[in-house]
Order: structure tokens, then C-alpha cells, then sequence
């Protein structure tokens, strides 16, 4: 879920923007050292930002009738690891805002927190974290990408509410109110995001 | 004059990037026919096809179905997309499953028909395109032939009335086109009526009985097959030159009404007039 | 992706994309100094005049790309407009539109709009691969640079394969019901995964063949006009935001 | 006998999956000559141009570049591959940039000319072949044709000395298959030498002044096109049938030793025969 174009207070837009420049640039440095070793892997950075996009404006048939789009960022940390998504992240945001008018460059620095840091490094500790504990593969494909989509979404209403605590019940009322309306639409989707993950990954295991 | 399965009335369609599609197209597709759709990239041709089958629907004009309206609801839908399977040009688009088995199972699973019938077609079209030997080989390990007949045999498991093929010789070589010009040969045998869209002339000559010539969303011309050496005209206006074998005859001073179809004929009947 | 097809026919297609960035920039600062609901809107419908007129855009193109962020819009403005507050107990709940949020939400909004139609103005008037270039100026990091490049490239080539695998899935009913198109669905995405390591492949090889083995380089394009349209962009939006100081 | 820019001697490769590429093959380029590599899918006509500017390496066998043994140093490769540019099968695969003139720049900037040597480069590549209305065009408004045009172009402004092409005319209806032609004909005119891999006999004995052909991995046959009425036999024995022009040709008794090269001097010689 996107944060539109100029939503945000300026200094809120600032700031989220300082939060997620590290984790990007540490990011670019990361790919830089990896595409240095193997070239081909630059290639496949930029194949793989166009897939994201593309995957993000897919539409998938949800259960209550309407159609939606899923995010794509926790299956994408899945097959890229989750410090490839910060980068490639920012390009499919820069791409949704410039082509789609989804998101904007002012809420760029909240959008690349949201999507493309927490989502993807949720479904990334969240996949290991069910390896671990033995869980079986699909069940830990649905956990992962289910529980990235909620928490971004969960960023998103958080940052919603920063930005306009509620001047009676403060922050968590704000909240309450953001994640309480945004949660018809993004319940039903995060957990169908979470089957198709699984249907990829096992249609994949058997290419 | 056959029966017309599919019928289009003035159609026309453009995409949504403005782009002509199909521009006051008049079309059919007759039972048992074998009809090649000829014209130069960007005349149309994949658009008429798309139509064929409701991928596409026009934005002005009718299409009839066994000469009733369609409506485009979804049973209607669903009986049509049954009984006019289509086959596009890029095996590697629309060959999605791991297995070969389960690609060609993939149509008749959407029908919803129960496991056995659904195995029993699919045996039945991989025998069809002589295929039973790849059953269980991992798709990308098939050649571009083969897989240009897993692609036939996922529409046959369907049990189409009408085969559609979208440049079926492009990408193949010479032996391959013979393997599967005798292929879709046999299927017509077997009762299915047969349209395909190509560039190579000699070949649409060799194998049509049809021939409808499209330019600029249009279909400007029906030609039957074997008339074809009295309307040449309409070839070279629209820019497709002459069979081969056709102009050979031409130089040869036409000594016959219905020229050969082939190289073969042509080469026998020069032989046997020396 | 309307706006990919406008960007490149429009009448300042040729109008030096740093003029363009400048411009839009200072449309943003402007749409955040405006403080009250009329200089939002004033900001708002600037933009919107000048992409319908240089951009060739009509009217009702121009409502269809913002429509899904109307419907953000919407849901958003609601939230921050309605309060809650709880009694003693939890279902004790409290519905009201206090006035000063009802102020905040359209405030917000406004300014959002007006924020979204100066970023339209830059994409619709801007191609994507001249905004690259100016990025690369900029000297963004090589890295993002390139997978921009190979990324922009990309979407057509992978829109196209998606575009033809759903086409063929169709033809053989694959989205006849919601459990069908799921699985069918998933087919399409786990066939085009397999596709990028090709596609990344034959990228590379392709390259390698042109004696390309490390970052893209890539020649900039000129504008002969940039310092002039840069000035003029310049004079205008300081202009814009200084009226907006006045205003508020 | 022309001088060789490259030759292969007894080149071997298996592709990691095992399968096989070349097999003991040996081949030859030589100055201004147009070449046709012919074969069956499979046959390793890839594989056998992927070696030609050093995207693979022999596993063994060796492989000479101007008379000397190649040795795959980093310097080596670069001059390889500006001399020996290549145009892969599918546009779509080897267009990095949406610009046209950025991609076409991609080479000449590789080889760290000046700004200006490559603009200037960059113009005559596109005015070589006929593109310069394009150029500013975005790569994805382009038509499949022009695609493949830029293609070239991209190769062209590295200023090689050998052209090679695989299946340049998949996928292009005639009218374009004939613009195409008349480009490498013009290419070749200004001194280029041609190698293109292709299924199409007809295009091959039309066009090229040696035929290579290729089967299970090795070079099986080099045949100069002028002689090839005396070697059919080759031809037939490796599947590859007899160009259509050869066949009625030998229908009529190959009256001269030298058979025309495309349908329309058959014609002509017909006409006037009778």
C-alpha cells in the first residue's frame, strides 16, 4: 500500500527518508561487491526490478470480488535476499510514481521503509525463522510472505498515524483508525499473496 | 457453399493504446475448411485470431457463433474457448508447467472433467501429435518442434471443433514444417476445420483450400485456393507477391487452368511435358 | 502505464528535463507553503492546466491516472477526519468529525493533490529515459543507474511475456473461477521467475558481445536550450512559492 | 582463395548440461565473402557463432584470429569482438536501453572512444540502416523490424569487419525480409564479410556466395553457392532438401551448368527459352 504524493507532513517526509537512505545505501554497496565478483548479476538486478513491477500491477482475483494488487517485495526477498529488495525497491517505487502515479517522491523515503525494508526483511527472518523450527517449506513460504505484507501494511498505518496522531486518543487511536479501514482491503490480500507464494515456490520446485 | 462455424460482421476493434486493430472486418470460418490468413506484420492478422476464440471483443460489429449472436457471457465463453483452440506463435509463452503431462492436462482441469477422462485426453492428444514418448520429460528439455506439439496437443485435449494456429512454421526447419504440415494434415483428416495466419505464401498455397488476404484491419479479399491463378492481381496489389511455384507457371505460359500446388507437382509436370 | 505513452509526444518533450525537474520541485515546496485549502488548490490547478495544455493530454485521461489515488485520497482523508474515543469501557466507542480535523483532512488533501498533479506534470511531459539521464548527472550511484536502465527495458519485454502466457492461459480457460485463476496465476509467475535468470543471461551475453563487461556506460543526451529553461523554471517557481509565502 | 579472418580447427564444446555444441569442427571465415551456415535445429549453428567472437571457448581444438592462435586475453577479446560483431536472434533479448541511440552508443562507449566519435558513429550506424527517423524514437514503440535494425545498428557502430547474424529473417514478413536483404547486400557492398545461420534454404542459395553445412555438431560440407548444382547430393543427404530454384531447375533438364540464383532470373530464362 502505497503512501500517496505530498500525504505526508514535510518533516515526516524527511525523516523517512533519512531512515531508509542507509539501509539503501548499504544495499548498493552490498550488490556493488557481489555484481563485481559475478557481472551477470547486474543483469539480473534490473530484470528482476521490471519483474517486481510488473508483479506489482498484476492483478489477483481476491475473495471479496474486487481485484487487488499484491506487493511482490516478500516473495522477491525470498528468491533475492532481503538486502537486494532495498535497492531494487527504490527503483520499482521511482517506476510506480513516474509511470503510475502510485506513491510520489516526497513519500518515496516512507514507501522504500515500509515495502521494500520491513517487508522484505519480515519475510526474510520470518522464512528462517520457520525453517528452523522445522516447519514444512510451503507452510514457510505462507508464513513469510503472508506476515511481510501485514507488517508492511502495519508500517504504513503506523507512519499514517505519526504523522496524524488523533487529537483525542493520540498515536494508538490513529492507528487503531488507519489499520482498522485499511484492513478491508489488505487483510483478504495479504492472505492471498501468501497462497500464490506458495503455489509459485512449488511450482517452481519442480521446474 | 459449407456451413460457417464463426462468423464475423463489419468488426472492428482498436487497442487501448489507439493503435488499428481490426478496422470494419468481415470474416468466417467454414466447417472442414482450410483456410491460411495472409497479410504483412501489423495488417491484423493475431487481432482476427484473438477474436476468434473471445480473447478479444469487437468494439463495433457482431460475431456469430453457429449462426447465433454471441454475447460473451461466460458459459458462452467457455463453450467457445472449448471449441475453437488456438495455438500461438511462442511455445515458450504459453507453455507454463513443469511437466509436459501437466500442460497439456491444464485445459481440460478448466473444464473441470473428472481425473481419468482428464488422463484419458491427454494420452490421447500426446498420441495424436506423436508425442507419448515425452510424456514425463521436463518441458525445457524438449526441442522447439516438440514443443510447438505440446502446445497442439494441450488445444486437441480439449476437443476443439476448430484448430486456430498463429504462424505455426515460424522458427521451425524444413524437416519439422514437413513433420508438421503432415500432422495438421491428418488432424484435418480427422474433422477438425483448420485456420492458421502466416507470411510464407508458399506454403499457404501448398496447404490451404482458403486463402483470405488482410491490409490494414481488414480482410480485403476470400480467395479459393485453387482459383487462385485467376485473381493474381489481388496478391501483388496487397503487396504478397506470387506463390513460387505460381510464377514458374506464369513463365511457363500458364498451359493449364489450375496450376500445381507444389514443387513437386510442378517439377513433375515440367519433366513429363520434356 | 498511459503515462510512459504521453511522455514522449508531448510539446515539451524536448523542454531540458532539468528545466522540468526544477519546475516540478519547486510545484512541491509550493504545494507544502500553501496553508490554507484555496492556495493548495490554486498550486493544484496550475499544474493541471499546463500538463493538459503541453502535454497532450485529455481531460479524461487525465482523471484516469489519478483515480487510484483519488480512492487512496479518499479512504485516507476519511480516516484523518473521523475521531474515535473510547468511554470506560472497550465497546464504548465514539464516532465524531470534529471541524479542526475535518480543516486538517481537506488541507491535506488539497496539498496532496497538488502534490501528485506537479509530479504528473514532470511525467507526462518527461520520458523516463531522459529523467535517467538527468539522475546520472546527478551522479546517483552507478549501480541504481543501471538497474534502472536494464529495469525500464524490462517492464515492456516482461509485460509482453506476461501479457502473452495470460493470453494463452485464457485460451484454455485458466480464469474460469477464482480457485482456477489463483493456480493459474501462480503458474504465470513461477514460469516468468524461471525467465529472469535466462533473460539476465542472454542480457549478459549480449553485452559481453559489445565488449560490455562492467557498469552500462551510456552517452548522455543534449538539450541545447537546458541553462535557458533551466533560468526560466527557476524564475517561475520561485515565483510560485513566493506567492504562496504572501498567501498564507 | 580469400585470406581467413577466423578459423576453427577441430573445435570441440559440451554445453555444463552435457549436451553437445561442436564436435571436432572445423570452419572458416574469409574476407568478403557472404556466408551461409545451414542445418537442422540442433545442429550447432549457434553454438558455432557464439565461438566466433569469443562468447564461448573451445574446449579444445583452437581457434586462429588473423593467422594467429587466439588466446582469449582480456585485449584479445576486445579486438575480437569490435572486428566480429554479432546479432543475436530476438531483439528483445539484446536492447538494454529503451533509447535507441543510447543502446546503439553501448559499444562505441565500451570501447572508450570520445563523446563526439561516438555521436558520429552513432549517426552513420542508424543512417546505415535506415533509422534515423527513430532514433528518438523510445525502443518499445518500435516495430519488430526496426528492432532488429537497431540491432545492427548497435553492432554497426562498433565498425567490425565480420557481420554475423543468426536467423536474421525470422519473424519478418517478405516485404521486410527484402528491405532486410537489400541492408546486407549494401553492408556487404561497403566491405563487410556476412555470416548468417538460417533455416531458409531459398534465402541462403539466393543470397550467399559459400554455404556451410552443419550437422550433429560439425561442419559436414563447404560448398562455393555456384557450385552447388554439382554437389546436390550433399544438400539432400543431411535433410536439407534442394532450393526450389535447383529443383525445377533439374526438371528441366539443367540446360546450362550454372543454375539461376532466385525465382525471378528462372523465370526470365524460361520466358525466354520458349
Amino acid at each position: 500500500m502505497h503512501i500517496m504524493e505530498g500525504f505526508l507532513p514535510a518533516d515526516h517526509a524527511i525523516g523517512w527518508s533519512l531512515a531508509s537512505a542507509p539501509v539503501v545505501a548499504y544495499g548498493v554497496y552490498s550488490l556493488g561487491q557481489k555484481v563485481r565478483k559475478h557481472p551477470e548479476y547486474r543483469m539480473l538486478l534490473g530484470v528482476a526490478a521490471a519483474f517486481t513491477f510488473i508483479l506489482s500491477a498484476l492483478k489477483i482475483p481476491s475473495v471479496t470480488g474486487s481485484c487487488s494488487h499484491p506487493t511482490g517485495t516478500g516473495f522477491g526477498a525470498l528468491l533475492f535476499g532481503p538486502t537486494a529488495m532495498a535497492p531494487v525497491g527504490l527503483v520499482v517505487l521511482l517506476f510506480q510514481a513516474l509511470l503510475l502515479a502510485h506513491g510520489g517522491i516526497t513519500t518515496l523515503g516512507a514507501n522504500i521503509f515500509s515495502m521494500a525494508i520491513v517487508g522484505p526483511f519480515v519475510a526474510y527472518s520470518v522464512f528462517r525463522l520457520a525453517r528452523i523450527f522445522r516447519l514444512p517449506f510451503g507452510m514457510a513460504v505462507f508464513l513469510a510472505t503472508f506476515s511481510a505484507n501485514l507488517m508492511t501494511y502495519l508500517t504504513t498505518s503506523a507512519q499514517l498515524a505519526l504523522a496524524f496522531p488523533d487529537p483525542v486518543g493520540g498515536f494508538v487511536a490513529s492507528f487503531a483508525k488507519f489499520a482498522s479501514i485499511f484492513a478491508l482491503t489488505q487483510l483478504p490480500l495479504a492472505f492471498i499473496e501468501g497462497l500464490l507464494s506458495v503455489l509459485i515456490f512449488n511450482a517452481l520446485k519442480r521446474f | 457453399m459449407t456451413r460457417a462455424i464463426l462468423e464475423f460482421q463489419a468488426v472492428h476493434y482498436s487497442y487501448p493504446d489507439g493503435s488499428r486493430g481490426l478496422d470494419d472486418c468481415t470474416f468466417m470460418i467454414a466447417e472442414g475448411e482450410r483456410t491460411a490468413v495472409l497479410g504483412a506484420n501489423g495488417a491484423g492478422k493475431t487481432t482476427l485470431l484473438l477474436h476468434t476464440n473471445g480473447l478479444l471483443q469487437p468494439q463495433q460489429g457482431e460475431v456469430l457463433y453457429d449462426e447465433r449472436l454471441l454475447n460473451y457471457r461466460r458459459a458462452e465463453l467457455v463453450r467457445l474457448r472449448t471449441d475453437i483452440g488456438m495455438v500461438f506463435q511462442n511455445p515458450d509463452s504459453q507453455l507454463f508447467s513443469a511437466s509436459v503431462r501437466e500442460d497439456v492436462a491444464f485445459g481440460p482441469l478448466n473444464l473441470g472433467l473428472a481425473a481419468e477422462e482428464v488422463q484419458h485426453r491427454v494420452d490421447r492428444a500426446l498420441a495424436a501429435v506423436h508425442l507419448n514418448d515425452c510424456a514425463h520429460k521436463p518441458v525445457q528439455h524438449l526441442s522447439f518442434g516438440q514443443k510447438k506439439r505440446v502446445c497442439l496437443a494441450g488445444v486437441l485435449a480439449m476437443h476443439p471443433r476448430v484448430l486456430i494456429l498463429d504462424e505455426p512454421m515460424a522458427g521451425l526447419d524444413p524437416a519439422m514444417q514437413d513433420e508438421l504440415l503432415n500432422l495438421l494434415n491428418e488432424l484435418h483428416a480427422s474433422g477438425l476445420s483448420v485456420v492458421l495466419a502466416t507470411h510464407d505464401l508458399d506454403f499457404a498455397y501448398q496447404w490451404s483450400n482458403t486463402m483470405v488476404i488482410m491490409d490494414a484491419g481488414k480482410c480485403v479479399a476470400r480467395i479459393p485456393t485453387d482459383a487462385l491463378s485467376a485473381q493474381q492481381e489481388v496478391l501483388t496489389r496487397f503487396g504478397l507477391g506470387l506463390p513460387f511455384v505460381v510464377q514458374v507457371w506464369n513463365a511457363l505460359g500458364s498451359p493449364r487452368s489450375t496450376p500445381p500446388r507444389t514443387v513437386e507437382e510442378l517439377c513433375r509436370y515440367i519433366t513429363e511435358r520434356n | 502505464m498511459y503515462i510512459e505513452r504521453f511522455s514522449h509526444y508531448g510539446a515539451w518533450r524536448h523542454v531540458a528535463p532539468s528545466a522540468k525537474g526544477i519546475f516540478t520541485l519547486s510545484g512541491l515546496s509550493a504545494a507544502f507553503l500553501a496553508a490554507t485549502v484555496p492556495a493548495a488548490a490554486a498550486v493544484t490547478l496550475v499544474f493541471a492546466l499546463l500538463t493538459l495544455g503541453v502535454a497532450r493530454v485529455a481531460w479524461r485521461s487525465y482523471l484516469l491516472i489519478l483515480a487510484p489515488a483519488l480512492f487512496f485520497l479518499a479512504l485516507s482523508a476519511f480516516s484523518i477526519a473521523l475521531s474515535l474515543s473510547w468511554g470506560d469501557s472497550w465497546h464504548d466507542v465514539s464516532f465524531s468529525f470534529p471541524p479542526q480535523q475535518l480543516e486538517q483532512a481537506m488541507l491535506v488533501c488539497t496539498r496532496s493533490l497538488a502534490c501528485l498533479c506537479a509530479l504528473l506534470f514532470l511525467a507526462l511531459t518527461t520520458p523516463l529515459g531522459d529523467m535517467m539521464a538527468l539522475l546520472r548527472r546527478l551522479r546517483t550511484p552507478e549501480l541504481l543507474i543501471d538497474i534502472m536502465v536494464l529495469g525500464y527495458r524490462s517492464l515492456f519485454v516482461f509485460a509482453q511475456v506476461v501479457s502473452d502466457t495470460r493470453t494463452a492461459q485464457m485460451a484454455r480457460l485458466g480464469y474460469i473461477s477464482a480457485h482456477r485463476s489463483l493456480r493459474s496465476l501462480g503458474m504465470l509467475i513461477a514460469h516468468t521467475t524461471l525467465q529472469l535468470w535466462q533473460r539476465a543471461g542472454q542480457l549478459h551475453a549480449a553485452a559481453q558481445a559489445r565488449s560490455g563487461e562492467g557498469p552500462l556506460r551510456f552517452a548522455d543526451q543534449t538539450f541545447p536550450h537546458a541553462g535557458r529553461d533551466s533560468l526560466i523554471a527557476l524564475l517561475a517557481g520561485s515565483g510560485l512559492n513566493i506567492a504562496m509565502v504572501i498567501a498564507g
